[in-house]
């Protein structure tokens, strides 16, 4: 016999309506029932940050979460970043700073980070690198993906904010991104 | 993982040596003992419910009696799989009573090694798991030696170190 | 893979205990489940029932009583994190939450899980024993306080019976001149050596003095000789060194376990050397307004 | 970035940083991999594990889990009776299920397909099984010890892929095999040697922790298979599959869509097999997808002992090289004795040696399988040749960079007789590393500086095959059968075909890793890909524009003026006209293709051996914390001397992140065992490199045009870990007076180190002692 939990949730902006066993984690809806298959599961443990996700604003680990928690909650992951097919403005760096590699761990690197730039819009540096320790990347040596962070920080600063001495790589995405909205 | 201790006893050792050698009687200081029943001679076989850590599970275990040369040398060797995990649990374990006093000091030593899931809890769950069960089967002794009469000592049974040896009576 | 459950989503305690109840015993509290569905997830543990104690308001929340803080134990690490409470009342603890783990677990797990777990490689116990908080535990029977070191028997396992409830950890404010402080070195995702200190500073010696150590023996442990060979002396940092000295010389007689952050003796030496910064900290928090 | 380039100039796109071709799917979240192919029907595989090390196994009951509703098949090597059951491409001694008996905790017994994983998972644990345990040996000194378990009764059969000529002997029951690297006259090397160093050199089992664990889908139709795989080699997966199941090659079609990163732990065969028999038995397709707890159980990277003896003259010139490398391979060959191989060929490193002589043992052990990892043997034994030429320096009193300047290689100079010439000016390449870590000035107080260098005969065997297909509006579809594994091979290919045919990128389409459609190549590792797979598609390109300009001829100029070719099509008196219009109007309608060939095997430019030196020259500066023994890596420089780095944001991407993960390696990366258990299998306890270790970075691409592939490049990606834990074991001993031999340099072994340093100072007198500075 498996119970299964009637539960509401918005993903992305859209209201979804699913029966879920208990046992069933985020990861698992997000990526068997509805198709968002950009989460990625590596550790399964919490400490690689691939399954990112943010429920309410805040990052979770989605192989962790149990998808009847998310009941009454906005969840948001790695496909509802762009909007109307334009890319958001982090995305946008991580495609001009090469912050990826692989690719797997970069959804729930953005999605971290993203959480990092709404709590804290202007981090400095050390505050990305601290922010982002949770979450691993065995491909890049993470300097593009700090450096991508900061483009996006120092744009969101004025191409000479706080943390200029930085972002040696602001100017360039202010460049590459300028027409894309703001950030 | 190597355990060593001393359990001080206030009876003589002729009466903690048949209580010790016997497993049917030992087991029943065992916490969490189930069932024990004897193979042959010199080997036993039971389960155990325990926790260990996260873990509560059965552990299946068999133990065979290699050497029981009273007073200072007892070989017990006891391997068990739990049901959790399935991982098996290998314990060798020496033991040796030393008299002073009209009491008796019972030494330990056993080496235990586990192959499985469960060794990835690590030494430290895996030792105050073994701790926590030494400590009753130590409070277990003293509670039931400690009043009791030591039995005659011509009935102390003792093998030596080779199979073909006298087995101890089992009652 | 978490095995198959059935959750039951209580409102208050008295539902929790029935739906514990009704199981006959094969069930788990579920909070943030930051540890609990790991550990289901490794293999280690499968319960029929989790009983999810996340809807019972009275768990949740942080208040300032007369005599402290009072933490609902399902508190995420998060919420403690960001508490303008916590942060005012127990800064070291505000501290200590931020280096817990990872974002994501702080943002989901709980304090009072945390404590409930009793891993012995975790942050909170270490600096809450010193600080000689409480915690509560609610049960079908009743209702009880117990201390840290009461409460935490050893690792992954505590005084808590199956059907009781951890519900509350109860902070004494500080007193006046007391400064409290924790210190960790991780190598790997837990802490390897974590040391906390409290102390209170009266006429420029120190005037009491606790000093725990965690994740380098079976269980957080008041270490006695070292609070003791701090008491009475100059409350500045170089006066103190002798003292400190002193004091890590105690770790000596603490039965350190070896695991994959090394060998007893370098875990100590890491306690020790953890001893000397803590002590700072607590003294700064102590002398900061004098 | 630093770029140095005295190459000649290069058609566009080559030599831009254009962004990468994954990027939009990768940052959306829609990149699909592996584990993200779905089929109708899909079923779903989970593996029951030995708990033991070493064991016969004596009794199975699956009725149980049979019986567990919700279960398609459970399937031990019993169940298999029609499957080959034995694979490996070097040699065939790994059984893809058990058979009778287990020779590693975690080796796979058997196998549940269920509807889904959860209900599979319960199953598993329906599975009895009864073991009796064998002795078993960890450690290759242990197992080549006269009492030692035997793990394989019987030798496993020589395969064809084993990547080099002779033939493997066994010279111990433990022997997987045996390479000697030697030449000179050893003797007269120590004869006439002014300083003899002799050393231990430790280098532990690492987890390559490719984010993305192994995985397969698995799909069985009309007696053909075909495999989607997280798996580096198509083609050599292909291959076992064909032995395994006794199908043709072109029976079998195996799809690898993006790969979660790889660095070799995903080359050959893994899960495939396995997958595959299941799949079989379940009569549906079947996905495994492993949790990374079993994916460290699949595959490690080979730890190291290295006994090294080196003579060196007054001067620091070396004299001569000897010793003895054990592999420790654990329970199977998997590409063991390749890396074998290729640690003897690279402990020499890229320097002068008269006379050599290294033997190199791949040692089983009762651990998991050991096999490719990035760097392939060199890290192991870069780390004790290069701490040597340190050790040297300081105990001649010659600064280490002098030191190496002496002894390097000069351009084309061969390492041994037979070998390729070196395809790299490395002295130049050491003084750019030192310009950077500024040598020239001391390091602070607790600081130290090094510089290391390796030199590795990469590139594998020079087998790769590309088809280009110039469609009829003139785009381009390219078919290349190396993996995109993220190193960025979907973008620098298209680059190189772009240039060749002389169209917008825009206009090249790739199609990669899928053998039902892509002609063969060898593999995706040893850095192989720009250089060979670049020459495959420059010669793919130029058949099909020599027979575009000759259809030109014949189509569109019969009679006429001269048809000339220039950059994406042929000028025809005034009129310029693109491959389209050429495809166009030899066909005569709107249709039509055009299908250039290029194939590439050992001749010509390729025939040498290997067909390009690899470089690896870094430079770091390292802190030491006294107090708890943490070493950090403060700054690294990375040198990459690539040739002509095709696209160079990814060429750096790769030297960046070799380097770190060399840094991860030198300084915590270790799986330990105890009592036949890996004790630290998960990422909670085997920790790697995160955003707060990252050093200062500085980062040179060095672009001479050397290299034998497309534009004179050659190879990277890997060169850039090879000499990381030697740089920081020197950097260390400049630092704090510590001589680390022992890999990974954890806090504890540093602080050990340390103190005996002290003690040793006491004992001297000099209780204080000033640290040597750089």
């Amino acid at each position: 016999m498996r119970e299964l939990i009637v539960t509401s949730l918005t993903v992305n902006g859209q209201l979804r309506e699913l029966a879920i066993e208990p046992r069933e984690t985020l990861a698992d809806i997000l990526r068997d029932r509805l198709g968002l298959t950009g989460t990625k599961v590596s550790c399964d443990a919490q400490v690689c940050g691939a399954c990112t996700v943010l429920v309410d604003g805040l990052p979770v680990s989605g192989c962790t979460f149990l998808a009847v928690d998310a009941e009454g909650k906005r969840v948001r992951t790695v496909e509802g970043l762009a909007t109307d097919g334009v890319l958001s403005p982090l995305q946008q760096a991580f495609v001009d700073e090469a912050a990826f590699q692989c690719g797997f761990c970069t959804p729930g690197m953005l999605m971290a980070a993203t959480a990092l730039l709404e709590d804290e819009p202007h981090p400095s540096r050390d505050q990305v690198i601290h922010g982002l320790e949770g979450n691993l990347c065995r491909c890049t040596g993470y300097e593009p993906i700090v450096n991508a962070v900061l483009a996006v920080a120092n744009r969101a600063n004025g191409a000479n904010g706080a943390n200029g001495a930085n972002g040696a790589n602001g100017a360039n995405g202010a460049n590459g991104a300028a027409d894309r909205g703001p950030a | 993982m190597k355990l060593t201790g001393r359990i001080a006893i206030q009876a003589p050792p002729e009466a903690v040596w048949a209580l010790i050698v016997n497993p049917i009687s030992l087991a029943r200081c065992m916490p969490g003992v189930q069932d024990i029943r004897q193979v042959d001679e010199r080997t036993f076989e039971g389960t155990i419910s325990a926790a260990v850590g996260p873990i509560d599970g059965n552990f299946v275990f068999r133990s065979v009696l290699t050497t029981a040369e009273f007073p200072d040398h007892l070989v017990v060797a006891v391997e068990g799989t739990d049901s959790v995990t399935k991982s098996r649990l290998e314990m060798d374990v020496q033991a040796s009573l030393a008299a002073h006093d009209g009491a008796t000091d019972l030494d330990y030593r056993a080496e235990v090694k586990v192959k499985g899931r469960l060794a990835i809890l690590g030494e430290m769950v895996l030792r105050a798991t073994a701790g926590m069960m030494i400590g009753e089967v130590a409070r277990c002794l003293r509670s039931q030696l400690e009043t009791g009469e030591p039995p005659d000592p011509a009935s102390v049974p003792s093998i030596a170190g080779d199979p073909g040896a006298v087995a101890p009576p089992i009652e | 893979m978490i095995p198959r459950f059935a959750l039951a989503r209580p409102r208050t305690l008295d539902e929790a205990f029935s739906a514990f109840a009704a199981t006959d015993g094969d069930a788990a509290w579920l909070a943030g489940g930051t540890e609990l569905l790991q550990v289901m997830k490794m293999g280690f543990a499968q319960f029929g029932t989790l009983v999810d104690l996340k809807g019972l308001d009275e768990l949740r929340g942080i208040r300032r009583t007369a005599d402290g803080l009072r933490i609902g134990a399902a508190t995420t690490h998060r919420e403690v994190e960001r508490s303008a409470d916590v942060a005012e009342a127990f800064p070291a603890l505000a501290s200590l939450e931020r280096g817990v783990a990872n974002v994501r677990v702080r943002s989901t797990g709980t304090l009072g899980g945390n404590l409930a777990f009793a891993e012995p490689h975790s942050d909170p116990a270490t600096l809450l024993l010193a600080a000689g908080a409480s915690v509560e535990l609610a049960g079908p029977g009743g209702v009880r306080a117990l201390s840290v070191s009461e409460f935490v028997l050893g690792p992954l396992f505590t005084a808590r019976e199956a059907d009781e409830i951890l519900t509350a950890i109860v902070v004494p404010a500080a007193a006046d001149g007391e400064g409290r402080a924790y210190g960790k070195l991780a190598f790997f995702e837990r802490p390897a050596a974590s040391v906390a200190v409290r102390l209170q500073v009266r006429d420029g010696r120190v005037a009491a003095a606790t000093v725990t150590v965690g994740s380098i023996t079976e269980v957080p442990e008041v270490v006695a000789a070292a609070g003791d060979a701090l008491i009475g002396e100059p409350a500045d940092a170089s006066g103190l060194g002798p003292a400190i000295g002193r004091a890590i010389e105690a770790f000596g007689d603490l039965d350190v376990v070896e695991d994959l952050n090394g060998s007893a003796d370098y875990k100590r030496h890491l306690a020790g050397v953890l001893l000397g910064s803590t002590v700072r900290d607590a003294l700064a928090e102590a002398t900061a307004d004098a | 970035m630093r770029r140095v380039v005295t190459r000649p100039e290069v058609p566009a796109p080559i030599g831009v940083a254009v962004p990468r071709r994954d990027a939009i799917a990768k940052v959306t979240g829609t990149a699909r991999f592996t584990v993200d192919v779905d089929l109708p029907g899909l079923a779903h595989a989970r593996i029951l594990r030995s708990p033991y090390p070493h064991a016969r196994i004596t009794g199975l009951d699956l009725t149980a889990a049979r019986a567990h509703p919700g279960v398609i098949a459970v399937v031990s090597s019993a169940d298999l009776p029609d499957v080959h059951l034995v694979y490996g491409h070097a040699v065939a001694d790994h059984p893809l299920i058990a058979v009778d008996k287990v020779r590693f905790a975690g080796e796979p017994v058997v196998g549940v397909v269920a509807e889904d994983a959860a209900t599979a998972d319960e199953a598993l644990r329906l599975v009895e099984v009864s073991y009796e345990p064998l002795p078993f040996v960890e450690g290759p000194d242990a197992a080549l010890g006269a009492d030692a378990p035997i793990l394989h009764e019987r030798p496993g059969e020589q395969r064809p892929h084993r990547g080099f000529d002779e033939d493997i002997e066994r010279t111990h029951a433990n022997v997987c095999s045996t390479s000697r690297q030697a030449w000179g006259d050893l003797d007269a090397a120590f004869v006439d040697a002014h300083l003899v160093l002799e050393g231990e050199y430790h280098y532990p089992m690492c987890y390559a922790y490719a984010m993305e664990p192994y995985t397969a889908v698995a799909s069985w139709g009309e007696g053909e298979l075909t495999v989607w795989t997280s798996g580096q080699h198509p083609y050599m997966v292909r291959d076992d599959l064909a032995h395994c199941f006794g199908l043709p090659l072109s029976k079998i079609r195996v799809i690898v869509p993006y790969v979660g990163g790889g660095y070799g732990s995903k080359s050959y065969t893994k899960i495939e097999p396995l997958t595959a028999a299941l799949a079989l038995r379940a009569g549906r397709p079947v996905r495994l997808a492993l949790g990374v707890e079993e994916a460290i159980l699949t595959t490690r990277g080979d730890a190291a002992i290295v006994r090294l003896k080196t003579a060196f003259d007054r001067d620091g010139r070396i004299l001569g090289r000897t010793g003895r490398i054990l592999l420790d391979t654990g329970a199977y060959a998997e590409n063991s004795p390749l890396v074998g191989r290729k640690a003897a060929n690279r402990i020499g490193g890229p320097y002068r040696i008269p006379a050599l002589d290294i033997t190199c043992d791949v040692v089983y052990t009762n651990t998991a399988p050991a096999s490719s990892f990035r760097g392939f043997g060199a890290p192991q034994v870069t780390l004790a040749g290069e701490s040597q030429l340190d050790e040297a320096a300081a105990r001649l009193g010659i600064d280490p960079l002098e030191l190496r300047r002496r002894n390097v290689l000069s351009l084309r100079e061969r390492p041994w007789p037979k070998a390729r010439g070196l395809d790299a000016d490395l002295d130049a390449d050491l003084s750019l590393a030192a310009e950077e870590i500024e040598w020239s000035v001391a390091a602070g107080p607790g600081r130290g500086k090094a510089i290391a260098l390796s030199a590795s005969d990469a590139g594998s065997e020079p087998i790769t095959t590309s088809v280009l297909r110039v469609l009829s509006d003139g785009s381009v579809t390219v078919m290349a059968g190396s993996t995109e594994i993220g190193q960025g091979s979907s973008t620098v290919l298209a680059q190189i075909a772009a240039a060749e045919m002389g169209l917008d990128l825009d206009r090249v389409h790739l199609v990669q890793s899928d053998t039902a459609a892509v002609s063969y190549d060898r593999s995706t590792g040893a850095s192989r890909t720009t250089t060979l797979m670049g020459l495959a598609i420059q010669s793919a390109a130029a058949d099909a524009r020599a027979q575009l300009v000759e259809m030109a001829t014949t189509s569109m100029a019969p009679d006429g003026p001269e048809v000339t070719e220039i950059r994406g099509g042929v000028r025809i008196g005034e009129a310029n006209h693109d491959w389209g219009a050429i495809v166009r109007a030899w066909f005569g309608g709107a249709a039509g293709e055009v299908v250039g060939r290029g194939y590439l095997r050992r001749a010509g430019a390729t025939a040498e051996m290997p067909p390009f030196w690899e470089i690896g020259c870094v430079a770091v500066e390292v802190s030491v914390n006294e107090d708890t023994g943490e070493i950090r890596v403060e700054r690294l420089v990375t040198v990459g001397d690539v040739g002509c780095a095709i696209n160079p944001q990814t060429a750096e991407a790769q030297d960046v992140g070799a380097a770190m993960m060399g840094l991860g390696m030198a300084t915590r990366e270790e799986l330990v065992y105890q009592d036949g258990n890996l004790l630290n299998g998960n990422l909670f306890d085997y920790r790697v490199p995160r955003t707060t270790s990252l050093p200062e970075l500085r980062t040179v691409l060095v672009e001479r045009g050397d290299g034998v592939g497309v534009y004179g490049a050659k190879g990277g990606g890997e060169g850039a870990l090879n000499p990381v834990a030697a740089a920081i074991a020197n950097a260390v001993e400049r630092a704090a007076g510590i001589r680390l031999r022992e890999a990974p340099f954890t806090p504890e072994r540093v602080w050990r180190a340390l103190r005996e340093r002290d003690r040793a100072r006491a004992a001297a007198g000099d209780s204080v002692g000033e640290p040597p500075t750089t």
